[in-house]
This record gives structure tokens, C-alpha cells and sequence, in this order.
């Protein structure tokens, strides 16, 4: 336990969140305040003074938003890093397999990111539109995002603080590889149904987007984040190792493959999020967002194009397929 | 951006009040020097070393008891020599040997100058070295503290052992190894085998442990096993093992280097908050003039926040570019003592430049997360400052 | 085209639900747990399309395996008696549950608590413990099997290895 | 922005481009592979930090979690750099 909490990565790391923790705590117990007495309707000293401190939440929650999608990268980079030091990892998979808060706290990180953009975007909103529409929902949405990221800096330290170095955990060709005479896919799909379904709903979620079929766009969206996941792990994650058996999520984030996994799921998962952000908005709160969901569409598009572009290079240098 | 007036004004602030700046960015740069300089000198070690881990031999075989290592005897290396898949088998003699009293110790390495390896690596380091000559009598390598503790203890050609039969072995000094390679060969003695032998008392079918190779990665864990049930008082020592030990060095290091440097972390970021709330309490006037002009509250915010950023970036980029200078252009004197030690001969390392995302990342986040975070209050502060302070 | 794409996507995402039920209509996946044995007796082993739950193996062949019923119904199968001592050590149900190992002299399902274990058998993952419905010479309970697997005092250690076996 | 902004950004940019120069021009190599020699050599690739007699050097001739290094001249305290003593085992 020692060496790992003594690694310098780690350290940082869980500075940082603190700090974070700390910050938000003070937004959130401001917040509190807010959505007990605020009266938008009222002249008083204290709505000014309400309305003031609605500033320091949002300047609060604006660092907020940039430390931690940094931070998550940087998380990402450090679980990596340790890897040497658990026995048995090759690479982040074991080591966020290490203990069982590992792949939970991947989950919340990627959920508070998502929930944090989606934030952003209703407050610019509410900004632009003068008269504060939004603040109650925006309030509320913030006090979940508080008690989520409560559970997840405690996930944290308790994550960091399990870790074994002297218990060998599992490498990545045995957590992601296939179980003996199972599929590892959903739904019983194999490789070949899953690539159609892969292209498909892509179509589908470009086509959808360009006739603004809000519904759809959302179904098809998360349907196609689902299947791009299994896609990368299991199809197009062989080519970017150039090796048909090594199936894992992770290791693209090495030097080894030129950190090119970072490209690949930020714009996957930065494509996603900004899509259902607009779609949620356009939906829930009867506004146009359009560019969210052109940039949603490119970036998706380049995760697309990255992934084929692999399985393609890739043929043309060696003429087979794996 | 190069036209526009809010840059325009900013910069134009900024360098007109850039006293109220300076002390917080001499503060800074102090803290991200000595952060960034531990940090470079652990990190160069770490490289080093990790490069120097291509060279060691894949497994390590030794013969413990009562939890010590002992001698080896050479038919366990007929043993390996058997196995498939096994190449390179090697036996290594080695030892420290202790210089009167226990006070100073050497490394004695004995060398097989006939193995290829270690020829072309002898080639490697010194160009001029004539093999022959050495090998004709009994003559030594030796490192740069070893040179310099032999000189001023008056060996200056060579010195002569005292082997555990009590005979004298006198060996002469032949050359000295390049000070570039003092960071893992400072205290080392090479020496033939023999020699190395006859200086530790062992006899001939004696050697201090055995190494092999193991070309295919995937066969490893099963050579491992199988020769670990060759006897039971052996042990086999991998390379991931070495790699781990380094690995927990240096974060024991680094580390408690980092949680000491939590402490000033924290004062200064009760400095920098006690600072910017006088700092900013001064301004309130000029803040107030500016909401008056018009300025939103997101304006004055937006203002504030460059402004900090670019404090943030200035300090950073002197911090670790000064850091940078000590360390890897003027060696880091008296730093690199905390990681060498003192307790032995003393050791002067030529230190590699090594730069990476994790060092760098590592030390931008732990100044600018606290930075920012101690001076978002006062900011936010003086941005929401009502225009009729301006009247005042 | 605007008045297409509508029509386009509905017809997509018929296609892709279509796809998706089909594939999991054909959905074959090996067992590895079988739910509703509420009498906790040894189930057969349906071999080439069970999986280990400890070590993910496929179980392909009856010789030595093991299988393990919780209080609750629940089933799982193990292809070697070693791997359910590890798998069970950290459930809540193990002293309750109904252990069951296949024997390798009788060939039949008994209580694993009340089995002899040789420990220089062949087994599945080589720890070499061989489930025996008789007392042989030099067997071991199942108590004392558990603490060696635990303690990985088994033929996978390889000092062990060598003194039981010599090699 | 101002004129003196554009002085002090290319000063701190010529501070990166130099790190930048040195780092890509120093003599990496020369120092990695006189130590890589070394270690080849000898088959050995412990550093040679300057430890005391009762503690092992680090690496090739003691690893493996067999010794504790143990000052047997203060049994009761621990030397310094090893910092067992804060955390129990």
C-alpha cells in the first residue's frame, strides 16, 4: 500500500481531487443557500447577494469542469504508470482491475465529465437568455454533480489505498481475451454482424442528425457508443496493435502505439457527449443546439474514419486482413 | 486576437501593475525550482537505469542460506545449459571487498574478457584499452571513487588484497572507467574471474550466482518454475523484480520529497490567498470604474482569470526552465547528494536529460491546482465589485 | 433528400433492432451457472459448454471436476477441485453451501467434505489434488486439501513439486 | 497587446526553444551507453549510490525481498532513506 501512495503520480492526483473536493464544497454549500431563498421576482440586498455568489459557483465550476477533464487524462496516465509496480499488469487494464473500485471509478470519471459538459452548456445558455430560466435545473443538476463526485473522490483514496503490490493481478490478455469457447461480445453478435452494425449505426446516427430526428439521434447515439466500444476492443483495437489476439482497451494509451488511444476514445466519448447534450437540451428544454451537434458529428466522423483508416493502412501495407 | 481591446487592456494591466506580480511570482518560482529539480534528478536516475536494465541478464540464479546469499558451484550452470529455450548462461562473481576497518567498501566485479559481450562492451567504453596487456598480469578497472579513495590513501599505481587465506594479492591499477559511467560504477573494481575469484577465497568450481537469458518472452514464468525445482535452496530472480525495486527507490524518494512538499503547498496557498484578497482589496475602485464602463461581471472574471493564468504560465515555464539549467546544465551540486548518499565513497554522476509528460504534467498540476484554487475566492471578489464603488 | 433521410433512418434502425434480436436469438453461450437447484444435488456437467467461474476454463471432460451448490439454488462448475476452494474462500454461503467433487477411482459425485484427496494426481490446472471416494494410501481430507490450496502448498509451487514428485 | 507583452512572451519562448535544443543535442547517448557498457559488461546494473556496509546496494547482488537492511550498530533505528519506519509492514 505504501509504494503506491508514495508514487509520485499518485500524489498529485489526489491533491488535486482534493482541492477540487474542497472547492465544490464551499460552491455547494453556497448553492444550498441559493435554492432555499432565492426569489427572482424580489429587489432585496440579499437577492444581489444571491445572485453575486451564483457567480462564484460558476466560476467554481468552470475550473472545475477544465481540472478534471485534465485530471482524467492524467489519471489514465498515472493508473499506467503503475503498472510496473503491480505484479502481473502489462498495462492500465490490470491495474484498474487491481481491486473492485477501480473500473467503478472509471465509470463515475467518465459520468461527472459528461454530466460537468452537460452544465456548461444549459449555463450558457441560461446566461445568454438574461433572465435565468434555467437556474433551478442548473442549481439541482449541480448539487447531483456534487453528491456524485463526493462518492467519487472517496472512490478514489479507497481505489489507491487497496491496491496490492504484492497480489498479482490479471494482464490485459486475460481480462479482455476470450473465455474459453465464450463471446465476449452482446447480444451474440460475432465480429462480422458486429462491423455492419458498427457502419449502420453510424449512418443511422448521421442521418438522423442532419433530418433532426432529435429521438432517434439519442437511441442511435447511445447504441452506436456501445457497439464503437466493443468494436475498438474486440475488431479494430487488433489492428491498431497489429496483433489478432490482443484484445484490450487499454494499451493503445502506450508510447508503444504513439498514445493513439487517447485520440481515439476522446473522440469517441467527446463526440457522444456533445451529441447528447444537444439532443437532451433540444428535448428536455425546447432549445436549438446545432453546434454541439456539428462538432458531435465531426468528431465522431474522425473516430470512424481513425478506425477504418487502421484496418485499411493496414491492408494496403500487408495485403491480407488479420 | 492581436487587435482585440480586451487583450489589448490586459496586457496593458498587466505590465503596468506587474510589481504586484512580481512577489508572488518570486515565491513561485522558488517553490516550482526546487519541486521541478527533485523531481529532474530522480527522473534522470530512473532513465538511466532503467536503459541499463536492457543490459542485465533476464533471470538470476542463487543459492540461499539461513537468507543469505552463498557461492554457487559451477555444476549448476551444466544444469541450465540443458534446458531448451535457455541462452547466454553466464556465471558472475562479484563481492564487496572492505577497505580496513568496515569503514569503505569496493564492488569487485570479475569479468570473462573472452565472452563476446563483454569484449565489444570493454570496446565500448574505451577505445584505446589493450586487452592483451591487461590480461597479462594481474591488473584492474576501476571507478572513479575507488581511483580517487586509492589515490589519497597513497595506492596511487595499485593495491594489493588480503584474501580470507591471508595471502597478499597485489593487483594493478590499469585504468580508470569513464566518469560517465560512474552511476553504477563508482565503487566497482573489474577484474578477471580468476582473480576476482582468488580475491574472495573461493575456489575454482565456486562462483557468486548464475545468469541466463530467456529470448521468448512467453516462456518466463515456465522456465521460472522449472528451475526453481532444481534444489531447494535456490532462488531465481527475474528482471521485472530489479525493475520493481527501482521503481519503489525512487518513489520512496520522490515521494516523501512530495508529501514533505505538501506542507509549503499548503502555506502557500494561505500566502497566496491572504495576498490576493489585500491585493484585489485595493483595486476596488479601478474594478469598479470598469463595471461602471459597462463591463459585465463575466468581463471582470474573464479579466481576472487571464491574468492569473498568465502569472501561472510565466512562473511555470521560469520555474522548470531554471530547474532545468541546475539540474542537467550545472549537474544539480549539493541536490543529487540527497539521492547518492554518503555514507560510502563519495560519487559525482553525469545526469541525462530526461523529460517527459509525467514529470512535467505532474509539476504543473501540483503548483497551478492550488494557485488558482486559492485565488478563485478573491477574484470572483473583486469582479462582482458594484459599479458605484467608483464614485467612492 | 430531406424528405429521405426520415425514411432512411427508420428504416436503418429497423434493420439494426432487426439484426439485434436475430443474433440474439442465435445467442449460444456456454453455462456457467445454473440457477434453481434447490435440493443443492450434483447436476451432470454438460461438457465442451460449461465454464470454469475460478479460472474461465472450458470443462472438457468429467475426470475430477467439481461443482458447487449455494443454499439459494444457484450452481456452479469447476474443473478441478482446487479451483473451488479458491473460488468459494470469499463467499458468504461457504459454509452452507453443497460441495461436490466428480472421483477419480469410483467415478461418481460425492461430498467434497467427506472426499480423500491424493496430491500427486493429474488435474485440470495441476494443483494435483484427485478427488477419491476410498481411502488410499497417503490421501489428505478435504479440510487439510483446502489449507494447502490456500496456502499454495500444491504441485504449482515449484520446491513442492519437487519433493513430492522429485522433478 | 501591447509591445513589452510580445518582448516577454519570445523571451519565454526562447527559454523553451532552448531547453528544447538541449535537450535534443546533449549528449544523451554518450552517457547512456558508457553506463549500458558497464552494465553489460558485468552483467550487473546495480547503482552505485554511496550506502553503508550493512545495507545491500540495490539491484543484481541482494533483491528479492530476502534481506531487511538493518543497522546493526542501532538495531532500534532504521537508516534513513528507508522508510519502513513511518509505515508499519
Amino acid at each position: 500500500m505504501s509504494e503506491i501512495l508514495l508514487s509520485n503520480q499518485v500524489i498529485v492526483y489526489l491533491l488535486s481531487e482534493s482541492i477540487l473536493f474542497g472547492l465544490l464544497l464551499i460552491a455547494f454549500i453556497i448553492t444550498l443557500e441559493i435554492l432555499i431563498k432565492w426569489d427572482f421576482g424580489s429587489y432585496s440586498e440579499q437577492q444581489f447577494r444571491l445572485e453575486r455568489r451564483a457567480y462564484l459557483v460558476m466560476t467554481i465550476l468552470l475550473f472545475v469542469f477544465v481540472v478534471k477533464f485534465l485530471l482524467l487524462i492524467y489519471f489514465v496516465f498515472a493508473i499506467d504508470s503503475l503498472s510496473l509496480l503491480v505484479p502481473g499488469a502489462m498495462c492500465a487494464a490490470g491495474v484498474i482491475s487491481a481491486n473492485d473500485y477501480g473500473m467503478l471509478l472509471l465509470l463515475l470519471k467518465l459520468l461527472i465529465l459528461f454530466f460537468l459538459l452537460l452544465w456548461m452548456a444549459i449555463n450558457r445558455y441560461d446566461l445568454q437568455a438574461k433572465n435565468y430560466p434555467l437556474f433551478r435545473i442548473k442549481s439541482w443538476l449541480f448539487v447531483s454533480i456534487f453528491l456524485v463526485i463526493a462518492i467519487e473522490t472517496g472512490v478514489d483514496f479507497a481505489y489507491f489505498g487497496h491496491i496490492d503490490t504484492l497480489e498479482p493481478v490479471n494482464c490485459c490478455s486475460t481480462l479482455y481475451g476470450q473465455l474459453e469457447g465464450a463471446n465476449p461480445l452482446p447480444f451474440g453478435l460475432n465480429t462480422m454482424i458486429l462491423l455492419i452494425l458498427f457502419y449502420l449505426l453510424y449512418v443511422a446516427v448521421m442521418a438522423s442528425a442532419l433530418s433532426s430526428q432529435r429521438v432517434s439521434f439519442m437511441v442511435a447515439l447511445l447504441l452506436f457508443v456501445f457497439i464503437a466500444y466493443y468494436s475498438v476492443v474486440y475488431f479494430f483495437g487488433t489492428y491498431i496493435y497489429e496483433l489478432p489476439t490482443h484484445n484490450c482497451p487499454f494499451c493503445m494509451l502506450q508510447k508503444e502505439y504513439y498514445y493513439v488511444g487517447y485520440l481515439v476514445w476522446g473522440a469517441l466519448f467527446v463526440g457522444t457527449y456533445l451529441g447528447l447534450i444537444s439532443s437532451v437540451m433540444e428535448i428536455g428544454l425546447k432549445v436549438e443546439r446545432n453546434r454541439e451537434r456539428m462538432v458531435a458529428l465531426a468528431l465522431l466522423s474522425i473516430f470512424v474514419l481513425l478506425c477504418t483508416g487502421f484496418v485499411a493502412i493496414y491492408y494496403l501495407r500487408n495485403g491480407v486482413f488479420l | 486576437m492581436r487587435n482585440s481591446p480586451f487583450f489589448h487592456f490586459l496586457t496593458l494591466e498587466f505590465f503596468k501593475e506587474r510589481k504586484k506580480h512580481m512577489g508572488v511570482i518570486a515565491i513561485s518560482l522558488v517553490i516550482l525550482f526546487l519541486l521541478s529539480s527533485v523531481l529532474f534528478i530522480s527522473s534522470s536516475i530512473r532513465y538511466s537505469l532503467e536503459q541499463t536494465l536492457d543490459q542485465e541478464p533476464d533471470f538470476v540464479v542463487q543459492r540461499i542460506q539461513g537468507g543469505e546469499r552463498v557461492s554457487v558451484p559451477t555444476e549448476w550452470m551444466d544444469r541450465l545449459l540443458e534446458i531448451h529455450g535457455i541462452s547466454s548462461v553466464t556465471a558472475r562473481v562479484y563481492g564487496r571487498y572492505f577497505f580496513k576497518s568496515k569503514e569503505k567498501s569496493f564492488l569487485i566485479v570479475g569479468v570473462d574478457f573472452m565472452d563476446e559481450q563483454s569484449h565489444k562492451a570493454l570496446r565500448t567504453i574505451m577505445d584505446e584499452v589493450d586487452l592483451r596487456e591487461f590480461l597479462k598480469g594481474d591488473n584492474m578497472l576501476v571507478g572513479g571513487g575507488v581511483s580517487h579513495y586509492l589515490k589519497s590513501h597513497f595506492y596511487p599505481k595499485g593495491y594489493t588484497f588480503l584474501t580470507p587465506k591471508g595471502a597478499f594479492k597485489k593487483v594493478h591499477l590499469f585504468k580508470v572507467l569513464p566518469r560517465e559511467s560512474n552511476l553504477i560504477a563508482n565503487d566497482m573494481i573489474i577484474v578477471p574471474i580468476e582473480l576476482a575469484q582468488e580475491i574472495f577465497g573461493m575456489n575454482e568450481e565456486e562462483v557468486s550466482d548464475i545468469t541466463f537469458n530467456v529470448p521468448n518472452d512467453d516462456e518466463w514464468a515456465n522456465v521460472e518454475d522449472k528451475i526453481s525445482s532444481f534444489h531447494y535452496d535456490l532462488r531465481v530472480i527475474t528482471k521485472n523484480d530489479i525493475k520493481k525495486a527501482y521503481e519503489n527507490l525512487y518513489n520512496y524518494k520522490g515521494g516523501i520529497f512530495l508529501i514533505l512538499f505538501l506542507i509549503t503547498i499548503v502555506t502557500f496557498v494561505l500566502i497566496l490567498y491572504q495576498r490576493y484578497s489585500m491585493v484585489y482589496s485595493s483595486e476596488r475602485r479601478h474594478i469598479g470604474l470598469l463595471r461602471a464602463l459597462g463591463w459585465s461581471i463575466n468581463d471582470v472574471l474573464k479579466l481576472k482569470f487571464f491574468e492569473t493564468m498568465m502569472v501561472v504560465i510565466v512562473a511555470y515555464i521560469l520555474g522548470v526552465g531554471l530547474a532545468y539549467l541546475y539540474v542537467f546544465v550545472l549537474g544539480a551540486p549539493l541536490l543529487r547528494e540527497i539521492f547518492l548518499g554518503g555514507a560510502n565513497l563519495h560519487n559525482v554522476i553525469t545526469l541525462v536529460p530526461v523529460l517527459n509528460f509525467g514529470i512535467l504534467s505532474s509539476i504543473f498540476l501540483i503548483y497551478a491546482v492550488p494557485f488558482v484554487s486559492a485565488v478563485l475566492i478573491p477574484v470572483w471578489k473583486i469582479a462582482v465589485t458594484d459599479p458605484k464603488e467608483a464614485m467612492l | 433528400m430531406k424528405k429521405l433521410l426520415p425514411i432512411i433512418v427508420i428504416v436503418l434502425m429497423l434493420a439494426i433492432i432487426t439484426i439485434i434480436f436475430i443474433s440474439m436469438a442465435k445467442e449460444d453461450q456456454p453455462i456457467t451457472i445454473v440457477k434453481g437447484n434447490m435440493e443443492m444435488k450434483a447436476l451432470p456437467i454438460k461438457l465442451n459448454h460449461t465454464n470454469d467461474t475460478q479460472c474461465a476454463m472450458l470443462i472438457k471432460t468429467d475426470h475430477n471436476t467439481a461443482q458447487l451448490a449455494a443454499p439459494d439454488g444457484r450452481t456452479w462448475f469447476f474443473d478441478d477441485p482446487g479451483c473451488m476452494v479458491l473460488w468459494i474462500e470469499s463467499k458468504t454461503f461457504r459454509k452452507e453451501a453443497k460441495l461436490w467433487v466428480h472421483t477419480i477411482d469410483t467415478e461418481q459425485w460425492i461430498d467434497a467434505r467427506k472426499a480423500r484427496f491424493g496430491i500427486t494426481d493429474r488435474s485440470e490446472m495441476g494443483y494435483g489434488f484427485g478427488a477419491r471416494g476410498r481411502d488410499f494410501n497417503n490421501t489428505i481430507d478435504y479440510e487439510e486439501m483446502r489449507l494447502r490450496m490456500l496456502r499454495g502448498e500444491n504441485l504449482t509451487d515449484p520446491k513442492i513439486r519437487k519433493k513430492l514428485l522429485g522433478i | 497587446m501591447i509591445k513589452p507583452f510580445y518582448v516577454a512572451g519570445s523571451l519565454l519562448l526562447l527559454i523553451i526553444f532552448s531547453i528544447g535544443v538541449h535537450y535534443i543535442s546533449g549528449d544523451r547517448m554518450g552517457i547512456t551507453d558508457r553506463v549500458n557498457a558497464v552494465a553489460s559488461m558485468t552483467r550487473m546494473s546495480s547503482p552505485s549510490f554511496s550506502v553503508a556496509y550493512y545495507e545491500p546496494r540495490v539491484g543484481g547482488t541482494k533483491i528479492g525481498g530476502v534481506e531487511k537492511a538493518v543497522n546493526i550498530a542501532y538495531p532500534e533505528m532504521m537508516p534513513l532513506d528507508r522508510m519502513d519506519f513511518v509505515y508499519e509492514k
